[in-house]
């Protein structure tokens, strides 16, 4: 059964959305406003009622249940407050010192395997067992993060066969960049392809999908050439 | 009082204490420090959440001045302030059902997708623009973009099986290699930016000095 | 002179056209599926092996690292290893990192009804829904080293110590970690979960590939799930064709479309902006 | 996972390496950065591409639009700091409007002032404070979108000669560079991670890769921190490089040394 509601929705979230697609044309238009600000208002109202959410759970019903220690976050977290304060502002160095050290604490710890060690270890590998295609994958994988890491040398000049090893690392690494376009442009086509699917699955949205593509670029085109874009469009 | 509060070695003394609490139990067998750790990361968890009221007296106080100086499309900052605050008053209401259950998917879930679905468009561009061999750097670009995104077209990968081998190669190759050099490269820059601060040599990261935030 | 014309054209043509392009081939085969045929990548084979291998009882920590936006694109894979999950009787805890991502667990169990009858499951004996409880780095460490420390009630605040996560204390108690990700906490949850030895699975949108198949071949993560192609993938696999399988034509006219206007790019290039260089 | 060489009484399991690698990064910055040691820095061919850039907009009377980025403080941040004050005095010297998008996230709330304070310096600087015009640094609010937003809008109205893109930009950076481009203004950016380098150096006229950056920052700024940073990073990126050689050349001999050291 499709409830009035879910009607609402699909047609509410396909204008909005083909509203914020009006981009695209090229100027920024009053339709385009109203998407943006629309998802900014609703989009914070949103994080505050999670991140209220979030010190009431994690902070204020384990101090009411004797986690007494956990009224210190509240402190630190009032005298961070001080950070927009004209005068008092200094107030919010202790406890910003005190989470840059914990964040800093539990990144460095970690990234030293995982983005260190971890990755010089999986460069390690037979270059003679195996067969001919696996010969080639770690032939190329060694060689290439050899020579792009001498393109990354800064401190040091780079002569004779130092220069020629960075030049043959820029040159893989534009190779690289070729594969990596193509897999980002598929995620992207991904995330768009998907975005589309949410209104044409179940099929009684498609009409509602094809009508706000259709009254959205027509609005905009319109408004381009009355020149209604220019009067009411937002200045920032 | 402000005078410690304002003491320079004490800030820095607070955050290497907070460092050496949570890196140090990694580290060291210590069941008792561990949960001393967790303690602190959790406290740090819940300041965290408290900044966002420092990120919303900004943005409202930035919407309140257009507003008031009525500059073009003034009305639309009303609307973002009023929508913003109906958000917070719709999550009393339940949020299985309900207004908030509503905004979740009329306006939030197809928004953030066009947010970044929008994106595909300018790569699309990009790439019809400049994948253009004109020179060594270009002409690499091109050709191994240009076999991954043959490769990548399902239908390709059923009628033409024999690409699917040297379009792996390339992204299984040349593209993890760059993937692990960056790794490595923004590993290290990431620790020595944390000890650049932890030693004090980075005092605007601390906020002393210059910091007066005005919008 | 008819000829340089449209080699200007080619060369000089506004972007518009792309854009307007790519709407119409994606729109068209979504409003009208074609349903071309696909091949499965060894990747997505992998993943598969992995993630049915769990057993009946195992604790799966199913992870939503995603805006909305991220989940249209990974959805399919999503719906296809919740469904894994299901049929092979794990008990799951639903967990996400992002604010916006509390709207979907409702999304997945609306789609999977069937399968939740089925095999008999029950909210709270057989699987369990956090909220945002991934905010920082911070939250996400405190869940491996003292989860009921960390984690008090489920997104709708009732208690969870009378659920099956009262089994669950550290990293040690959870038999895999099915990521679902954008980006957000998972590197959170590598660091504090996976680097101890939880097993780790890893299901990204397209842009995170690239940064993300190195820890695959490191052993960090046992499995990656590609894209929304993975998703389709993995829908083939398990013979339950979803949106991911519809999605596909419009992923082939996407590329094809992309592939012809490089071409023709080239073509305007060489006929048109090169012999403008060197007129000069 | 090789097996660890040895094991250290108290130390976890396989953390030991971890943590020395860790505590030599700390003694070595604390070395280069005490006393007053000249660092040598390469120049990289980024920088004459900037220069050029002003140059052109000087030229064509057009103004020149410069980001930092839109996190809080990293060293990426820090770099395009570096990169703006550079930019500040080539524009202040030769009299070219420079336009600074700020804002973008609530931890580049803190950058702000100091971004400020580097581009009024340029101008005292270079003998011309009056040019300065603090609302030529508008802040496009907290929101990534909204920024992005008011950013295009920028480009799309005042159409400059050049836009230099430094620091953490996001998703939001292909939608920036894509407008810049169309509106015929030479775009140079820097990515800092690996799928947005990918895109920048499609859609870019010239493009800093990844840690090229902050190289370029520390070559411009006097920051003996910044420069020691990048001799620290050389460092480590060699010892990195050393044991993959050296790794590869025991393992192929039948000797796993690298590997078990490495996971002890």
């Amino acid at each position: 059964m499709v409830t009035i509601i879910d009607y609402s929705i699909a047609i509410v979230g396909a204008f909005l959305a083909m509203c914020m697609f009006s981009t695209l044309y090229g100027k920024s238009s009053p339709l385009y406003a109203l998407a943006e600000e629309s998802y900014i208002g609703f989009g914070t109202g949103l994080t505050i009622v999670i991140n209220a959410e979030y010190i009431w759970r994690t902070g204020i019903v384990n101090i009411m249940k004797g986690d007494y220690i956990l009224i210190l976050a509240l402190i630190l977290g009032a005298m961070i407050l001080f950070r927009i304060h004209p005068e008092y502002n200094y107030v919010a160095r202790i406890p910003i010192a005190i989470a840059l050290g914990a964040q800093f604490g539990l990144s460095l710890r970690t990234i030293i395997f995982s983005g260190f060690t971890q990755q010089i270890i999986a460069t390690i590998v037979p270059l003679f067992e195996g067969d001919a295609v696996t010969l080639l994958y770690r032939w190329t994988v060694a060689l290439s993060v050899i020579f792009m890491m001498t393109f990354f040398f800064y401190s040091i000049e780079l002569k004779g066969p130092l220069a020629a090893s960075a030049k043959l690392g820029e040159y893989f690494l534009y190779t690289a960049f070729g594969a990596i376009f193509a897999q980002t442009f598929m995620g992207r086509l991904g995330l768009f392809v998907g975005f589309m699917q949410s209104f044409t699955i179940p099929p009684w949205k498609k009409p509602i999908l094809v009508a706000s593509m259709i009254i959205v670029f027509a609005l905009v085109v319109i408004m381009d050439r009355t020149g209604i874009i220019e009067k009411y469009t937002p200045s920032e | 009082m402000a005078e410690i509060l304002k003491n320079r070695e004490l800030q820095l003394i607070a955050m290497a204490l907070a460092f050496l609490l949570v890196f140090i139990p990694y580290f060291v067998e210590s069941p008792a420090l561990d949960a001393a750790s967790t303690k602190l990361i959790t406290i740090t968890a819940i300041v965290n959440a408290v900044t966002l009221i420092l990120a919303l007296n900004s943005q409202i106080r930035r919407g309140l001045n257009i507003i008031r100086m009525r500059r073009r499309g003034w009305y639309f900052k009303a609307y973002m302030i009023a929508t913003m605050i109906l958000m917070v008053v719709f999550a009393f209401f339940g949020r299985e059902t309900g207004p908030y259950h509503w905004v979740m998917y009329a306006v939030i879930n197809p928004l953030s997708s066009v947010n970044y679905g929008i994106l595909a468009f300018y790569m699309a561009s990009t790439a019809a623009r400049a994948f253009r061999a004109r020179n060594t750097q270009a002409m690499l670009l091109l050709a191994t973009g240009f076999i991954v995104l043959l490769y990548q077209a399902p239908l390709t990968g059923a009628y033409a099986p024999w690409l699917e081998p040297i379009a792996l190669y390339f992204g299984d190759t040349f593209g993890m290699a760059a993937g692990r050099m960056f790794l490595i490269s923004v590993t290290v820059g990431a620790i020595v930016f944390g000890v650049r601060v932890l030693l004090g040599k980075e005092p605007t990261v601390l906020g002393i000095g210059r910091e007066k935030v005005d919008e | 002179m008819s000829e340089s014309k449209l080699m200007k054209t080619l060369a000089t043509y506004d972007r518009r056209w792309v854009y307007l392009t790519l709407f119409i081939v994606v729109t068209i085969p979504l409003l009208r599926p074609i349903g071309m045929p696909i091949s499965v990548s060894p990747d997505t084979k992998q993943y598969y092996d992995v993630i049915s291998s769990v057993k009946e009882g195992d604790h799966v920590l199913f992870t939503l690292n995603t805006e909305f936006s991220g989940y249209n694109e990974i959805q399919s894979g999503v719906i296809a290893s919740m469904r894994i999950f299901i049929e092979h009787g794990c008990k799951i805890c639903v967990a996400v990192g992002h604010p916006e991502a509390t709207g979907i667990p409702e999304l997945i169990f609306n789609q999977l009804k069937k399968e939740l009858v089925e095999n008999g499951y029950e909210y709270g004996r057989d699987y369990v829904i956090l909220g945002y409880v991934m905010p920082n780095e911070a939250s996400v460490a405190a869940m491996a080293q003292n989860f009921h420390g960390a984690i008090t009630q489920d997104w709708l605040g009732r208690p969870i110590d009378d659920t099956f996560l009262a089994e669950i204390n550290t990293w040690e108690d959870w038999d895999l970690i099915a990521d679902f990700t954008t980006g957000l906490a998972t590197s959170y949850l590598m660091n504090h979960f996976a680097l101890r030895g939880t097993p780790m699975t890893v299901n990204c949108i397209g842009v995170m590939i690239a940064s993300q198949k190195p820890y695959v071949d490191t052993g960090v993560y046992k499995a990656i799930l590609q894209s929304m192609r993975g998703g389709a993938e993995l829908e083939y696999l398990t013979g339950h064709p979803g949106p991911g399988l519809t999605a596909m034509d419009a992923f082939t006219f996407g590329h094809y479309m992309l592939i012809l206007f490089i071409i023709a790019g080239n073509i305007g290039y060489y006929g048109y902006t090169k012999k403008q260089m060197g007129g000069e | 996972m090789a097996t660890p060489l040895f094991r250290v009484p108290l130390i976890a399991e396989g953390r030991f390496i971890g943590l020395m690698l860790d505590v030599l990064i700390f003694i070595l910055v604390l070395y280069y950065t005490s006393g007053d040691k000249k660092i040598y820095i390469r120049r990289v061919a980024g920088l004459d591409a900037i220069e050029e850039a002003v140059g052109r907009a000087a030229e064509m009377g057009k103004p020149v639009v410069c980001s930092y980025g839109l996190a809080g403080f990293t060293y990426w941040t820090l770099a395009g700091l570096a990169i703006l004050s550079h930019v500040a005095k080539l524009c202040a010297k030769m009299g070219t409007r420079l336009i600074v998008p700020t804002g973008g996230s609530t931890e580049s709330l803190i950058v702000r002032p100091v971004a400020e304070e580097i581009v009024k310096t340029a101008y005292l600087m270079a003998g011309v404070p009056d040019q300065y015009n603090p609302d030529d640094l508008p802040f496009l609010s907290g929101q990534q979108y909204a920024y992005t937003g008011g950013y295009i809008g920028i480009l799309q109205r005042t159409r400059p000669a050049s836009t230099i893109m430094t620091g953490s930009h996001w998703s939001e950076a292909m939608n920036i560079a894509e407008t810049s481009n169309a509106i015929g203004a030479i775009t140079i950016t820097s990515g800092s991670y690996i799928s947005n380098v990918a895109a920048l150096a499609c859609a870019s006229d010239y493009i800093l890769i990844g840690e090229e950056a902050p190289a370029a920052g520390a070559y411009l700024s006097e920051d003996p921190a910044q420069r020691a940073s990048i001799r620290v990073q050389d460092i480590f990126k060699g010892f990195a490089l050393v044991c993959i050689i050296l790794g590869l050349v025991l393992t192929n001999m039948g000797n796993n040394f690298v590997q078990h050291l490495l996971s002890t």
